[in-house]
């Protein structure tokens, strides 16, 4: 079988605020013979402002897209906000002739035929490499740790191919395939972070997150595990704000950076030195 | 229906897509009783979807509704008439910002982000920030340098924009520029074929 | 990699299957050109070939056919591929008693069949290379229809109704031909009657043609047939969402409950 | 172009209708006539006022009689019209009646064209067209077929007993099907229906009884039909029994075994809709017919693990208890066929925010039924899982209905049953209760009055969809919008009962596909016509009856069973059916089985020959249509009575007999 491929659309945030999922995504497939390839030039997805003009958004994905269509690749991306606007404007020319021939005239020099699809870092690991493979290499059970995994509204929404946008499980099963306790963390799982709101509307926003870490420990969680910067930035460094005094603090990963760690990659190169959230407590309770 | 008055061509065209796409809600509600942020809006996202289907655009765009979104999707994942209320909203923020409506947070934060996009085709957030706080809240930035000397010390925070190479820049611009004449354009009524095949 | 090297992967791959199979199809050289042939176990290799191209699907059915209990390896390209998915779906080639030895175009063999996609799902031998863009067709529509019609009419004034352009096709397995049939196509004059002699085939290949280009290649009018056959093929593409042989699991496109999957699409899209 | 018959040369009689004023207002009749007579092998022409008049049709018959003619074009109105009165016409001649072709010059042309001189010659070139085509007609001889006098009807609920009956009672022999162990169906189910609050088993228990006992029905419960040959008049059907482990004629329904069998109360009661409990050895419900018990071969100890102390052997008074017992099959002949397969309530798997098999207490409208009913799992009392009698419940409307996301159409009767619900909660319990709803649908009999009454009760309306229910605590919280305030609420109740959607059973493709059954953009199978043929199928013979072909509330199921019933009554007095020759059929040789005709046939009428390679039409299941002949690349299939050379000769007559076309 020929070796899984994949063209890379990191995304900024894996530039800076993420970077400890960007090196745990390349880590981690690595380790498990996917290639991950970079895309050149790639540029912002426009997130969600792009939204206030739809086309604006498929032409800032697309020019990415292209690149990768153009070498027969599918695309992956780990930040939940890109892979929605790439996933969305790959649909979108997919099914809409209309939409195609509009987004090919603004892109100019590059054109789409809507063969791309855009995957998730968890589809690829669930789907295409396989929860069995995965469960296989583990080398290091992550017994002891309880985890509520948290996938946040965009990765299967709107609407995706691979997981229910009301109660996807994929990351649950990823994470019990490593030997963690998962929490039953419904309807908590795919619940907004306020993340969008974090400048303009700040106390709701932490509100929000607040809520998400109360209902964690609630349901007898020790860590959360995340994919997504948004996501991480209201649950790591703006977690202390959220919280009340007095209120425990929930370590939070990248799911990846906890694959990584049930594979046997060095912690240091899966960032966890870089989370804000000290996960040392936690972490030694790994048997 | 009626050609829309009192806005640009652009924008009265924008609004006769997005109203024809609400004519189909019947007012259930599912979306505001899913909505996150609702208690905290002027109108629920279901009275905005009412308010367009009566043609009060000016009232929808005045709305706090529109920047309180937090594009978590859970109305259009329930709506029962697949009706794209998410992206409805992101597309009538992007029509008060064209047609100059008083500037809120969020909209100063949109302007910004897209700003920073087209200079240098990637993001850079100190630079969002410093922007954002001028025109909003000039002290929130202090309240922020906290969490900011955090991130700056785990190397979470880039001093210096990454900016695309010259090539790839002069087509982030085409786009930005293309996409702008193209809403300018404003297309008389969409064929009905493109309306279907949405 | 150089066509020699290319080769002797190909070789050393049949002489990897070959215990697993009952022969192996793929061309030989034969004097300056190449025949389909098959190679069967302890056979000599050294004139196994793989250009100039031909397309292999059809003596896969030819054999096929006369032993279905036997097991063939087959050596394809990209459109070799595609064709046989195509041909699985009506019954006239059977996958599951084949064995793909996939083999990936050069860049000059893409650039000369202006080839989309120029490998096939599995590469077996070569590297693959990128699809050269379709503008060409793009260039063409922006003519005006005039000169579009200008333009068949001349082309098809040439032909000689050899019916080359049937014979070389993988996807043409018909028993009997409607073009041979009086009724359609009167007998002895030429050339056939404009358009209905080319859109007749042309409408019998949709969903199934992959526009390989075999027919223009083998034109002796030299007739740019690729031109209408990849128009056609982007048509079912864009129309149907249906790429010819790019899923052995789904459907032919003519399938009826597709048809009605379709009929969906004419009304707003559901999640 | 050659006649069907080398030796007879074509003598067509062509007849030109004035239609009173309807055509001749328009074209001039005459004008035609004169041009119909200058046509190749036209020997004679007439106009008539009407020709679909007695007077018209005998003017026809001389002339068909004096004048030798063995070709008739008639140019008048379209054909779906009258093209069967002049067929028979023609066949009153001793002419085949295939022998004719029918120029449409109303509809297509006097009705929808202004211009006296454009519509003339629009009708001179179509009466042209049906001039070269009709020597090509070939003489095609329809089949008739005896309707043997017995009735299949699938699905024993309140929709199959009722068609059962009528029959029945009619004098014909009725074989009901039931793949559950009792017939009854749903509605056997209910406690009280709205909006007359009978109670529902006292209504629906005689027509069991009726339906089991009655000397014209032979009742297979337990029973699928695995496989239907055959076309109406003659269906062969297979039909599956699945072993009981009892015997049915030696059980008394006494129900010992099922108090000795040791996995008594541990298995989740499918009648209870899993809110009670039964053994392996059961009696369905108390007023089951037949009143016979089963044994579960998913959960009998014996049978799944080979171990067990048999104590129902024991308890069995009559030896009635045989576990050697194995599937059988019967065959059976019948001339007509009604569906009543029912529907089944939506399944909640796409909708987890109402926390439906999540939550303890959120239940669907069946499970509240069986809490209602005094012969249920709670003896009528309405009490949460745990136990506790609850404060407050909350009625969701429209869940897996109206939503693009489950289900776009409305199930009708569960606004409804959602108010008898809420009715029956109001009078069991002192809870406050709220309905959340999007509109209400009260149109029926005494259904708005019903409405009145249940508000009147001090019921809670809140305008909003229930949008999610979390659970909090032992509370249960549904969050929606009060759309009337423009205010998002969110309710603690201890119990959520969902008004779920009515939806094809999961197994509705396989009935589809045995029965050959079209079904609508709904899933539910379709009816002929939807407003005059309500009860028919495409599929001659067969005929649907109540909730199988849409959402029904009792009266409506009641009334389109009787229906259904008239229908199969009426084809199985006349004894016999006619089959249309119009079909297709595969010319072998030319076929190289590539099956594009099977995918392309809507009636799943074409199968492969895989030993010959070649496919074939099973001519009983054809329509005609004509799609295959269209699909075929190498013209293998030849369409009856629209043959290439047919609609070639045609098309060449409307473009005046051009032998080539070139493109402008």
């Amino acid at each position: 079988m020929n070796p899984l491929r994949y063209a890379y659309y990191p995304g900024c945030s894996l530039t800076t605020s993420a970077k400890e999922y960007d090196r745990s995504v390349r880590a981690v497939f690595d380790a498990l013979g996917v290639e991950l390839l970079e895309i050149e030039g790639w540029n912002c997805c426009g997130a969600t402002p792009a939204s206030q003009n739809e086309l604006l958004m498929y032409a800032l994905s697309g020019r990415n897209l292209a690149w990768a269509e153009a070498r027969g690749l599918d695309v992956v991306a780990p930040c939940s906000e890109c892979f929605k606007n790439l996933n969305k404007t790959a649909q979108a020319v997919r099914a809409d002739p209309a939409v195609r021939a509009e987004v090919n005239a603004v892109l100019g020099d590059v054109s789409l035929t809507g063969k791309v699809r855009v995957k998730h870092p968890l589809e690829v690991l669930v789907r295409d490499v396989g929860l069995e493979e995965i469960r296989r290499r583990v080398t290091r059970p992550l017994a002891g740790l309880k985890i509520a995994p948290y996938y946040g509204c965009l990765i299967t929404r709107p609407r995706n191919e691979f997981d229910s946008p009301e109660n996807p499980t994929a990351m649950d099963d990823l994470m019990a395939a490593l030997g963690a306790e998962v929490v039953d963390y419904f309807p908590y799982k795919t619940r907004c972070c306020g993340g969008a709101l974090l400048l303009s509307n700040k106390r709701i926003a932490l509100g929000m997150t607040r809520d998400l870490v109360i209902k964690a420990h609630q349901r007898g969680a020790n860590s959360m595990a995340l994919a997504c910067p948004m996501c991480d930035m209201m649950l790591d460094p703006y977690q202390g704000p959220a919280l009340r005094a007095g209120e425990k603090p929930l370590p939070t990963f990248y799911f990846t950076q906890l694959i990584g760690l049930a594979l046997g990659i060095d912690p240091d190169q899966l960032g966890f030195a870089d989370r804000v959230v000290s996960p040392r407590e936690v972490l030694a309770a790994l048997s | 229906m009626n050609h829309i008055q009192g806005f640009s061509p652009a924008a009265a065209s924008a609004l006769e897509k997005i109203a024809e796409e609400v004519s189909v809600c019947m007012q259930c509600g599912t979306c505001a009783g899913s909505c996150p942020t609702a208690p905290a809006m002027d109108y629920t996202p279901r009275a905005l979807m009412r308010l367009l289907q009566a043609g009060l655009f000016d009232e929808a765009l005045h709305s706090r509704t529109i920047w309180m979104c937090t594009t978590c999707y859970s109305c259009t994942v329930r709506c029962p008439r697949d009706i794209h209320v998410t992206d409805i909203l992101g597309k009538l923020r992007g029509i008060a910002i064209a047609e100059g409506y008083a500037e809120t947070a969020g909209m100063t934060f949109n302007k910004a982000f897209l700003g920073i996009v087209r200079r240098y085709g990637r993001m850079f957030e100190p630079e969002l920030l410093i922007r954002y706080h001028l025109r909003q809240e000039p002290l929130g930035i202090v309240g922020a340098a906290p969490i900011g000397l955090a991130l700056l010390q785990k190397g979470k925070i880039s001093p210096l924009p990454e900016r695309l190479p010259a090539e790839g820049l002069a087509q982030i611009r085409r786009i930005f520029e293309a996409v702008e004449a193209r809403r300018k354009a404003a297309p008389a009524r969409p064929h009905p074929m493109h309306e279907v095949s949405r | 990699m150089d066509e020699e090297h290319m080769l002797e992967a190909v070789r050393q791959k049949i002489l990897e299957i070959m215990p697993q199979v009952d022969g192996v199809i793929a061309l030989r050289r034969v004097g300056k050109g190449t025949a389909p042939h098959l190679f069967l176990p302890g056979d000599d290799l050294s004139e196994l070939a793989l250009f100039p191209q031909f397309p292999l699907p059809t003596p896969v059915r030819i054999i096929q056919a006369k032993y279905p209990d036997k097991r063939f390896a087959v050596v394809v390209r990209g459109c070799d591929e595609r064709q046989l998915v195509e041909m699985a779906k009506r019954q006239q080639i059977f996958l599951d008693k084949l064995t793909m030895i996939g083999v990936a175009c050069t860049k000059e063999q893409a650039e000369y069949c202006r080839c989309e996609m120029p490998f096939p799902k599995q590469v077996d031998v070569g590297e693959t290379v990128e699809g050269i863009p379709q503008t060409f067709l793009d260039e063409f529509l922006a003519k005006p229809r005039e000169e579009r019609l200008a333009f068949w009419k001349h082309a098809f004034a040439k032909c000689i109704k050899c019916y080359g352009c049937r014979n070389i096709c993988p996807e043409c397995f018909c028993k009997e031909c409607v073009l041979e049939d009086n009724l359609w196509v009167t007998s002895g004059t030429v050339p056939p009657p404009f358009p209905m002699f080319h859109l007749i085939r042309a409408m019998h290949t949709v969903g199934k043609c992959v526009a390989c280009g075999e027919c223009e290649r083998t034109c002796p009018a030299d007739i740019p047939l690729t031109i209408l056959y990849k128009l056609l093929k982007r048509d079912v593409e864009t129309v149907f969402n249906y790429y010819a042989g790019a899923n052995p699991e789904e459907p032919p496109l003519m399938d009826s409950t597709i048809f009605l999957a379709d009929m969906d699409m004419l009304h707003p899209p559901r999640r | 172009m050659t006649p069907t018959h080398e030796s007879e040369k074509p003598r067509i009689g062509v007849f030109v209708c004035y239609c009173g004023s309807n055509i001749a207002a328009t074209v001039d009749v005459e004008k035609v006539a004169e041009y119909a007579a200058t046509l190749p092998n036209v020997v004679f022409t007439q106009t008539n006022k009407y020709t679909c008049s007695d007077p018209g049709q005998e003017e026809i018959r001389k002339a068909i009689i004096e004048h030798k003619l063995n070709r008739v074009v008639i140019a008048a109105c379209s054909p779906r019209m009258h093209e069967v009165t002049w067929r028979r016409l023609l066949q009153g001649t001793g002419l085949n009646p295939y022998l004719l072709q029918v120029a449409n010059i109303r509809e297509h042309v006097s009705w929808v064209h202004q211009d006296r001189g454009e519509a003339t010659q629009k009708a001179k070139e179509l009466v042209a067209a049906a001039v070269e085509r009709v020597p090509l007609h070939e003489p095609l001889e329809p089949r008739q077929v005896k309707i043997a006098p017995s009735t299949l009807i699938v699905g024993g609920g309140i929709a199959g007993i009722q068609a059962a009956l009528d029959i029945a009672n009619a004098g014909y022999h009725v074989y009901l099907v039931e793949k559950q162990p009792s017939i009854g169906g749903n509605m056997a189910k209910l406690d009280k229906t709205f909006p007359t609050l009978d109670c529902a088993m006292c209504i629906l228990a005689p027509k069991m009884v009726d339906a089991g006992r009655h000397e014209n029905i032979t009742l297979f419960s337990y029973s699928e039909v695995e496989s239907v040959e055959g076309h109406v008049g003659q269906f062969r059907v297979r039909i599956k029994r699945k072993p009981r482990y009892v015997k049915e004629d030696v059980c008394t329904g006494c129900g010992l075994c099922t108090q000795a069998c040791v996995l008594k109360d541990r298995i989740l009661s499918e009648f209870e809709m899993g809110m009670g409990k039964r053994g392996a050895a059961y009696i369905p419900f108390p007023q089951a017919v037949p009143l016979k018990a089963v044994i579960d071969p998913e959960h009998c100890l014996l049978l799944t693990r080979g171990k067990c102390s048999m104590k129902c052997i024991k308890a069995c008074g009559p030896g009635a208890i045989d576990f050697k017992q194995q599937e059988e099959f019967i065959e059976i002949e019948v001339g007509t066929i009604i569906l009543a397969t029912g529907f089944e309530l939506y399944d909640m798997s796409a909708l987890p925010q109402y926390g439906y098999g999540r939550y303890d207490n959120v239940v669907d409208g069946l499970q509240f039924e069986r809490l209602c009913n005094a012969s249920g799992p709670t003896e009528g009392r309405i009490v949460t899982k745990d136990g506790r009698v609850p404060e407050a419940i909350a009625f969701l409307h429209c869940i897996g209905s109206r939503d693009e996301n489950t289900n776009p159409y409305c199930s009708q009767l569960c606004c409804m049953h959602t108010l008898k619900l809420a009715h029956l909660a109001r009078e069991k319990t002192p809870a406050r209760i709220y309905e959340f709803y999007i509109d209400l649908r009260a149109g029926g009999k005494g259904y708005e009055e019903f409405y009145k009454r249940v508000q009147h009760e001090g019921i809670h309306f809140i305008r909003g969809k229930g949008s999610e229910v979390v659970q909090d605590g032992d509370k249960l919280i549904v969050r929606a919008e009060d759309t009337l305030l423009g205010k998002v609420v969110e309710v603690p109740v201890d119990m959520v009962v969902l008004a779920l959607g009515m939806v094809p059973p999961k197994d509705i493709e396989n009935i589809a596909r045995i029965f050959n059954i079209n079904r609508s953009r709904d899933g539910f199978f379709m009816e002929a016509h939807p407003k005059l043929r309500p009860a028919e199928t495409n599929v001659e013979g067969v005929f649907l009856a109540g909730a199988c072909q849409g959402p029904k509330d009792i009266p409506a199921t009641v009334a389109h069973a009787s229906a259904a019933a008239a229908q199969a009554l009426s084809l199985m007095s006349r004894g016999q059916a006619t089959i249309e020759p119009i079909i297709a059929e595969v010319i072998a040789e030319k076929c190289s089985a590539c099956g594009e005709c099977i995918v392309a046939c809507p009636f799943k009428a074409i199968r492969m020959d895989e030993e010959a390679r070649h496919a074939y039409v099973v001519s009983a299941m054809c329509k005609g249509c004509g799609t295959c002949a269209a699909a075929c690349p190498s013209k293998a299939i030849k369409m009856a009575h629209f043959t290439d050379q047919q609609l070639i000769a045609e098309i060449e007559g409307i473009l005046g007999r051009m032998s080539e076309y070139e493109l402008a």
